[in-house]
């Protein structure tokens, strides 16, 4: 059981790691530091599930880790780069909801995940049990980081975030599919060119990201 | 990889059609460039489906490993194929219309042909899908063609409708995948690594043994998830304006259809749910976003000028009565929830038929602005209420049944939650008639009396499959096939 | 048979009108049609009620909730309505032959027209609830679009949309009062229901829902609200069957859940039932007495006789409950004696009405007047319709009036305190009601046949005659309420049947005396014949005739009117419906509708006329449906700002659900 | 056939005296105003002049107008032929109990009040409308007596009330002195007496009943009257006979017995003038209360009076619109 407990801690280590660049995604003012604690979070799951590969010794996870280094870890921070230098966004980023409260949501919310996953998964192999409960929290999170962030770009980071923890729930359930792999890839890959086209239109219609502009008409307004 | 592609249905199977020809359709509609042509190609391609999915009702394909037919999807396969035919129909005369006024460009047409039998064959994918994580993907495709058909005119307001549907969706289907997983951390133990732990049939089979707390969060999870797309408040921000400003055949298939599919995947795991027998009641929860549906469509309906909001928010009251339904469960309660499921998808999508033809002879959605209907447009006008009268619960519609036996059941057992549905339904009962009212009745406006006879032909070609769905929705409401009881029987008893 | 037949020939007719609905002939064909069906209809009824008690067997269809199929069945009770509904329902058809001729909206009727009668007579047939509330609900709807022929009026469609909302509540709630007794198993045959065994509280419910359900159909007070701006919406031969019959088929549902399917109501239901009768009886007839709309008088003078009705009714709940089989069912009898009269002249009223419609485009009574002279016809039928809703001898409404008077004079013999109080005010109530309404005829008779034109309109109406089918409709009707209140033994005789398995008792009213004489419970308790008074009263005419001709001049001559010498040619001198109702208004109005009159006096000198407005308010209105619309739009104005919010707030809401439900499990998974 | 005859015997009885009791009571009210009066025969003298005089009708009258006498007259005289005055045993009192002869009453007020409206004049209407609104209090009124008395005796026939009565079994009952009181109002009202109406008025504005047959003339104003005779002397009858029935015959009794009975029921009803002397002649408020049912009236005359006044001032209200 030697072998079996280092591979729990490296997991553990790995996914509290992206766990925490979650954390860190919710109390960053400036719009470059949240892209890249983003990039961080992806190499870290990238991490994650090529730990994973080599533990349950499956292969078709070293697949999903490569997705998300390059994909995540690299092209989409970039393209995010390249997004704010074009459209000339402002580099701040606006909140709704002050840091510190957001910063105490996080922790509860990581406390509420581990309050409901441990217990019930106490039959589960060990190794998933932890990194369940992390990728909850980090779902979570990113929801959070989407409802109290106003620009589009790090709503559009929170929602990666959340992706990512979705992700280290996948890679870390024993023995799923690549199903699901495959699909993960394919919704994050499309939902990249839908993102991109919308900024885009966005861009031409309203000159700007803030969704506050893009929103005035919400609707049946009478 | 190779083992896992057996799961494929072999020529034979009428599976293999259904699936096989809204794809291969999409896949030519996305290189045809005479739009003409393409609206008839389209037709014929969802004809040919729903042919193939009738072929279910007598030859039913044994399950693979990653699709299946039971009782309960094989009739939603074929309502799906036959909401995607008529509503074909009605796109061809819809688009028609609209390219007169060239609000749409060719290549607009081109995409959209394309987009509409993706979006059939996401839902069929998702409908007959034996593996969750199958039918998770064909979801989020189905939302992805979706919001690209919403934001197909390009207006301002189409434009964010698409970006509030896009973004609330995603999350929801994010969540529903967690809820997934989690499910699937649930079978693992019992029923080792693999395909087989999502298998809906092999699950069923065993969910006894499963870990009922898993199960619980798990539900917690889909349930959001689902719900979001289901459209139950309050999750259900991106319907009515995704309804309202995408072009109105899209506008029928969301409601008609895709409310259905979503609806569909949550049931799936609720059957999973009452199989083990072990879990905590997923019934309140549903009985509670049931009723908050409810009052929120409800008041929301008195407030509404816009007449496809008013109907998307109808439709999410719909939706909120059949979950409340399958919350209060039990035999009566579960048989009246899939039937509204059916006659919801039938009469909501026969009133968006009628709404395009409104907006299109009208030139406005907005309400105040329509007038006198049975006077001006008699045939339509008197489908159109028709078709609200059904939707609004009258009998001799199928919609009056499915409702008495909801309100009629929950009286019997739980009196005190009857009451409230009881009020929510009447509210929007006056709203909804209200508004007909003013729409049908009264001295209609000068204009709108010449008509093109190519606009008439075509409006003939909108009306038929308006009429066929009242047709079909009267007749359910005094007379249901014996099979189709038998099924609902049969999911009715699986849902507990 | 004959039933199946005539119903389905109802639903062919409906189509046959919307295929070949253009044309006048089809119209009248499809009236002509109506009226031949609901006569075997009325035939079916007719020969059932006189095979004496039992139902037929049930028939079964493969209609409606799969597992249930359609129930239809057909007893003494049903065959009773069954020949109320049809004998107005022949009536109006024939009627309507003529009648459609002028109606300008006809095609938004014809085809709903047998619908109509469809509905109501297959709410009487049905024998399980899901096809009861079916028939029940697609009664409301075929009439509703009826009362949107005319859809081009605001007020129609105002009085429409309340009418089906209303309709809507009333479904709902009887869905409450079946799903209640059905249980959970959803046994909703009536069979199944009549051995449902109901603890208190539901028990309670039941009842309630039934009485707000049938009475917001029925008109009770204060659930009427509908049936004033309905009724007169409707083309006229529609209002009649309406008023004169829909509401009763809205009794019978309540009759079929408190004396059959339910069986054992307190008798505090009784007396829940007495008052809200009473009630509805006063202010049904003082509503009724302030309007200047024909129609609408009309229909409120509904309210007050399905009230009177409802007295019966709920007498008859107490006394079974107290032990009373006897005078159970002689309350019983004068309650459905009513039903049976008051669909027999508010349909000839409604029919004279629209005879006068029709004749001068007119609905007010203040441009109406000397029709008497006009339209002979009509008027001496109308005569006989208010004498008899005035609860005149020897007409049939005094007989009804009577018997219920009788039973409630007994009511002070009931065990409980409540009712032994309760029961004078209630018969005080019903007494004031029927004087009330003896006013309300006199002044609507009054002011529209008598006196002189009131506009030009009225005084050309000679120039459009009515058409026979209305004429003869009008006769037969007027026939019918003097052969009903002189011949009330033979109608009490058949209406015992009926009650007898509501009561388990047989009773004759007129076991006493014989044949012509109408003596309930015992000879030396009071005694009516109607038989005799008419016989009686017919020669002491003719004496008074031969005596005041014999002792004094013959003939006569025709003179200006005297008018204590004023003399003056213009109409606006007569009285009219206002000032005629002045009185009345100044003592009840002020108080209950908060009556207030203003008086414009011209300066010294000016030459203007003095206007006198008077301002009425209707206190359930005001006090009951305004706060609910006033609520239903406050909380849509909040909840509408949920459609403004920014996606954040979306998913913000999102967010919350999915947190508030985790604590929920995190909760109940606590061990 | 006795009965057949006894019957018949009452049928023209009432129609002939009436005028008679009318006259009486014409008689009493003079003396007790201090005058001499006509003598108690003028109805008769009345009621022939106006049936030898022409019948007047106006152009704009119906045959409603000219039927309405006849009717009012014989639903009078029908309810008043049902009224057990000398004897209970009448073959016809089953046909009709309290309730059934209030409705008959309403008959004739029915027809009257229409009467009133059909020549389409101001007093018609005037009168047509203030006749109902009395009607429509006296009414019930009549009808709770009714109720009161079927509660004591158990019975709404006339016949059995009075037998009630006769059996001995009645106590002194607070609830029959109340209907007394109750059934004098009424009585009050219906006739249009002070304080209710007057007959002899001659300003139209203040007029109820008179207004109503204003138009009528000749024989047919002779019914009219005659209706009222008749009816004023049921009213008697029904009094005297409910609540001091003692003389009166009852079934199976011979010719003695009811010719007892027939001397004693018109003094019962009509008390002879002299022993009541009214303490401030002249006043005219007083020579209502001078009255022959005075005696009951008295008991509730404060707040009869009272009630009756505002009463009295609404119908006067009227003239707003009418002027």
């Amino acid at each position: 059981m030697g072998a079996g407990q280092i591979s729990y801690d490296v997991a553990h280590l790995i996914g509290a790691t992206v766990l925490m660049a979650g954390l860190q995604l919710l109390y960053q003012r400036r719009l470059f530091a949240v892209i890249n604690t983003f990039a961080f979070q992806a190499l870290a799951l990238a991490a994650a599930a090529g730990w994973q590969a080599h533990v349950q010794n499956a292969p078709h996870l070293y697949v999903t880790a490569g997705i998300a280094l390059v994909f995540k870890a690299m092209i989409v921070p970039f393209a995010l780069h390249w997004l704010i230098e074009k459209l000339g966004i402002h580099r701040s980023v606006e909140t709704a909801m002050s840091i510190g409260w957001t910063m105490m949501a996080g922790v509860a919310l990581v406390a509420l995940s581990i309050l409901l996953v441990l217990p019930v998964t106490a039959n589960a192999a060990a190794l998933t049990r932890e990194s369940l409960a992390l990728a909850m929290s980090v779902v979570l999170i990113g929801l959070l980081m989407m409802i109290t962030r106003r620009n589009a770009v790090t709503q559009v980071v929170g929602f990666m975030a959340l992706e990512n923890g979705l992700i280290l729930a996948a890679v870390s359930a024993k023995g799923m599919p690549l199903v699901v792999e495959i699909s993960v890839a394919f919704s994050v890959l499309v939902a990249m060119t839908l993102f991109g086209i919308f900024f885009f239109r966005i861009r031409e219609r309203f000159d700007t990201l803030d969704i506050n502009d893009v929103e005035t008409y919400r609707g049946d307004r009478q | 990889m190779i083992d896992r592609l057996t799961g494929l249905p072999g020529l034979e199977n009428p599976l293999l059609w259904i699936l096989a020809v809204p794809l291969g359709a999409a896949g030519f509609l996305a290189v045809l460039r005479d739009w003409r042509v393409a609206s008839w190609v389209n037709v014929a391609a969802s004809a040919l489906t729903f042919i193939a999915s009738l072929v279910l009702l007598r030859v039913r394909p044994a399950p693979t490993k990653l699709f299946f037919i039971d009782d309960f999807n094989v009739y939603l396969v074929v309502l799906t194929a036959f909401v995607g035919l008529t509503t074909s129909v009605f796109s061809a005369a819809y688009i028609a219309r609209e390219s007169e006024g060239n609000r749409l460009s060719d290549l607009h047409l081109r995409f959209y042909h394309a987009m509409y039998q993706a979006f059939l064959f996401t839902m069929l994918l998702a409908l007959s899908a034996n593996n969750t994580g199958v039918m998770w993907v064909a979801v989020e495709a189905a939302t992805l063609t979706t919001v690209l058909m919403v934001s197909l005119y390009r207006t301002r307001e189409a434009i964010e409708a698409a970006w509030k549907y896009f973004i609330l969706c995603s999350v929801g289907i994010g969540l529903a995948l967690f809820g997934t997983i989690l499910v699937y951390l649930a079978a693992q133990p019992v029923m080792g690594d693999g395909a087989d732990s999502m298998a809906w049939t092999e699950m069923m089979r065993r969910a006894a043994e499963f870990q009922p707390d898993l199960l619980n969060l798990a539900f917690v999870f889909v349930l959001v998830g689902y719900g979001t797309k289901v459209g139950l408040a309050p999750l259900h921000a991106w319907l009515p304006d995704a309804h309202a400003e995408g072009p109105t055949p899209i506008s029928a298939v969301l409601s008609g259809l895709l409310l259905n599919v979503a609806l569909y995947a949550l049931l799936r795991f609720k059957m999973l749910l009452s199989a083990n027998g072990q879990t905590l009641s997923p019934g309140p929860l549903l009985v509670v976003m049931g009723l908050s549906s409810l009052f929120l469509s409800a008041f929301m309906l008195y407030r509404r000028g816009d007449i496809k909001r008013l109907f998307a928010y109808s439709s999410i009251e719909h939706m909120g009565l059949i979950t409340f339904a399958f919350g209060m469960g039990g035999p009566l309660a579960n048989f009246a929830g899939l039937l509204h499921m059916t006659m919801h998808s039938l009469t909501k999508s026969a009133i968006f038929f009628a709404v395009g033809i409104i907006s299109q002879n009208e030139g406005t959605k907005r309400i105040a602005d329509i007038r006198g209907l049975t006077m001006s447009h008699p045939v339509l006008g008197w489908g159109f209420v028709l078709a609200v009268l059904a939707i609004a619960g009258l009998p001799p519609m199928g919609v009056f049944m499915s409702e008495f036996l909801v309100l009629g059941s929950t009286f019997s057992r739980q009196p005190l939650l009857a009451l409230p549905l009881a009020i929510a339904l009447l509210l929007a009962f006056g709203a909804l008639i209200s508004r007909l009212q003013m729409m049908a009745f009264g001295e209609p406006p000068p204009r709108s009396a010449v008509q093109s006879h190519a606009g008439r032909a075509s409006s003939i070609l909108a009306l038929t499959p308006l009429w066929l769905h009242m047709a079909l929705v009267l007749m359910a409401g005094l007379y249901l096939p014996a099979p189709l009881v038998a099924w609902f029987h049969t999911v009715a008893r699986m849902l507990g | 048979m004959l039933i199946a037949a005539s119903l389905s020939a109802l639903v062919l007719l409906s189509l046959l009108a919307v295929v070949a609905g253009g044309r006048e002939i089809t119209h009248r064909l499809v009236h002509a049609g109506c009226a031949a069906a609901s006569l075997g209809l009325l035939i079916g009824g007719l020969t059932h009620l006189g095979t004496g008690p039992g139902g037929s067997p049930s028939i079964v269809l493969p209609l409606g909730l799969p597992w249930m199929a359609a129930h239809f069945r057909l007893d003494n009770l049903s065959a009773l309505f069954m020949v109320v509904v049809d004998l107005a329902a022949v009536a109006a058809s024939v009627y309507g032959i003529g009648y459609c001729r002028h109606l300008p909206e006809v095609r938004r009727v014809t085809p709903f027209f047998p619908l109509f009668l469809f509905g109501m007579n297959a709410v009487l047939l049905a024998d399980d609830a899901f096809m009861f509330l079916v028939a029940w609900e697609f009664m409301s709807l075929a009439s509703w679009l009826m009362v949107l022929a005319d859809h081009k009026s605001a007020e129609n469609r105002h009085a429409g949309m309340v009418y089906l909302v209303m309709a809507a509540f009333g479904t709902f709630c009887l869905l409450t009062s079946f799903g209640l007794m059905a249980g959970a198993g959803g046994a909703y045959t009536f069979t199944a229901m009549r051995q449902a065994e109901l603890a208190a509280v539901p028990a309670f419910l039941v009842v309630l829902t039934a009485v707000l359900g049938a009475g917001s159909k029925a008109g009770l007070v204060p659930l009427h609200v509908w049936l004033p701006l309905a009724h007169p919406a409707a083309p006229s031969h529609v209002s009649a069957l309406m008023s004169g019959v829909m509401t009763k088929v809205a009794l019978y549902g309540l009759i079929r859940i408190l004396f059959d399917l339910h069986g054992e109501v307190p008798w505090e239901w009784g007396a829940a039932l007495m008052v809200i009768g009473g009630v509805s009886a006063v202010l049904g007839v003082l509503y009724a007495l302030f309007q200047d709309d024909l129609k609408r008088l009309l229909a409120y003078s509904t309210v007050e006789n399905v009230g009177v009705a409802v007295i019966g009714l709920g007498l008859g709940i107490a006394f079974k409950d107290a032990g009373e089989p006897a005078l159970a069912a002689l309350a019983l009898v004068g309650g459905l004696y009513h039903i049976v009269n008051h669909s027999i002249f508010k349909t000839l009223l409604f029919f004279a009405a629209g005879a006068v419609i029709s004749a001068t485009g007119e609905r007010r009574l203040s441009g109406l007047g000397g029709l008497l002279n006009r339209m002979p016809w009509t008027g001496t039928a109308a005569l006989v319709g208010a004498g008899a809703i005035s609860a005149l001898p020897p007409l049939n409404g005094f007989v009804s009036e009577w018997l219920i008077l009788q039973a409630l004079f007994k009511g002070p013999g009931l065990p409980h305190w409540a009712m032994k109080f309760g029961v004078p005010v209630v018969g005080a109530m019903l007494a004031l009601a029927g004087a009330l309404a003896a006013t309300c005829f006199v002044r609507a008779y009054g002011i529209v046949f008598l006196g002189r034109p009131r506009s030009l309109a009225a005084a050309r109406a000679d120039l459009h005659p009515t058409p026979a089918s209305m004429r003869w409709t009008m006769a037969v009707l007027a026939l019918l309420c003097i052969l009903l209140g002189a011949i009330p033994v033979t109608v009490t005789d058949a209406l015992s049947a009926v009650v007898q398995p509501m009561t388990g008792l047989h009773f004759a009213v007129s076991a006493d005396l014989g044949w012509p004489w109408l003596s309930p419970v015992s000879s030396t308790r009071g005694s009516y014949s109607g038989t005799m008074l008419v016989m009686v009263g017919a020669v002491l005419f003719a004496v008074a005739v031969v005596l005041a001709h014999g002792l004094g001049t013959r003939g006569v001559r025709r003179a200006d009117a005297w008018d204590c010498g004023h003399r003056e040619d213009i109409p606006e001198t007569q009285y009219t419906g206002q000032s005629f109702s002045q009185p009345l208004r100044r003592v009840f109005g002020t108080s209950i509708f908060l009556a207030r009159e203003t008086v414009e006096m011209p300066e010294p000198g000016e030459r203007s006329p003095a206007r006198l407005s008077v301002r009425m308010i209707d206190p359930v209105w005001v006090w009951l449906y305004d706060p609910i619309s006033r609520a239903i739009n406050f909380i849509a104005d909040r909840v509408n700002r949920m459609q403004f919010l920014t996606v954040r707030g979306y998913l913000l809401m999102m967010f919350s659900t999915l947190v508030f439900m985790l604590l929920v499990v995190a909760w109940r998974q606590q061990p | 056939m006795t009965e057949f005859l006894i019957q018949l015997a009452q049928i023209f009885l009432v129609v002939a005296l009436a005028p008679l009791v009318t006259g009486w009571v014409r008689l009493v009210k003079a003396r007790l105003q201090g005058r001499v009066g006509a003598s108690a025969l003028q109805p008769y003298r009345d009621l022939y002049r106006l049936l030898q005089q022409e019948a007047v009708v106006a152009h704009s009258a119906s045959w409603l107008f000219r039927v309405a006498p006849y009717v009012t007259f014989s639903a009078v005289w029908l309810a008043a032929v049902l009224i057990p005055t000398f004897t209970t045993d009448l073959i016809l009192a089953p046909a009709a109990d309290l309730i059934a002869l209030v409705a008959l009453l309403g008959v004739a007020r029915f027809w009257t009040a229409l009467a009133g409206l059909d020549v389409g004049t101001a007093f018609g209407g005037l009168g047509a409308s203030r006749e109902m609104m009395i009607a429509s209090l006296a009414e019930p009124a009549m009808l709770m007596v009714t109720f009161s008395l079927s509660l004591v005796s158990g019975s709404t026939a006339p016949s059995q009330i009075i037998a009630f009565v006769l059996s001995g079994s009645v106590g002194i009952e607070v609830s029959m002195g109340l209907a007394l009181a109750a059934l004098v109002i009424v009585a009050v009202a219906e006739n249009g007496r002070i304080p209710i109406d007057n007959p002899s008025t001659h300003l139209e504005l203040t007029m109820v009943h008179e207004a109503m047959v204003l138009e009528y003339s000749g024989r047919h104003l002779a019914l009219m009257e005659a209706a009222g005779m008749v009816r004023l002397t049921l009213f008697l009858a029904l009094i005297g006979g409910l609540f001091a029935p003692w003389g009166i015959a009852q079934a199976g009794a011979g010719w003695g017995e009811w010719r007892w009975g027939w001397e004693h029921s018109l003094p019962k009803a009509l008390p002879w003038p002299r022993p009541w002397r009214c303490s401030r002649p002249g006043s005219p408020r007083c020579g209502c209360s001078a009255m022959p049912i005075s005696w009951a009236a008295r008991c509730c005359w404060g707040c009869w009076r009272r009630s009756s006044s505002t009463c009295r001032r609404r119908c006067d209200g009227s003239r707003a619109d009418l002027l």
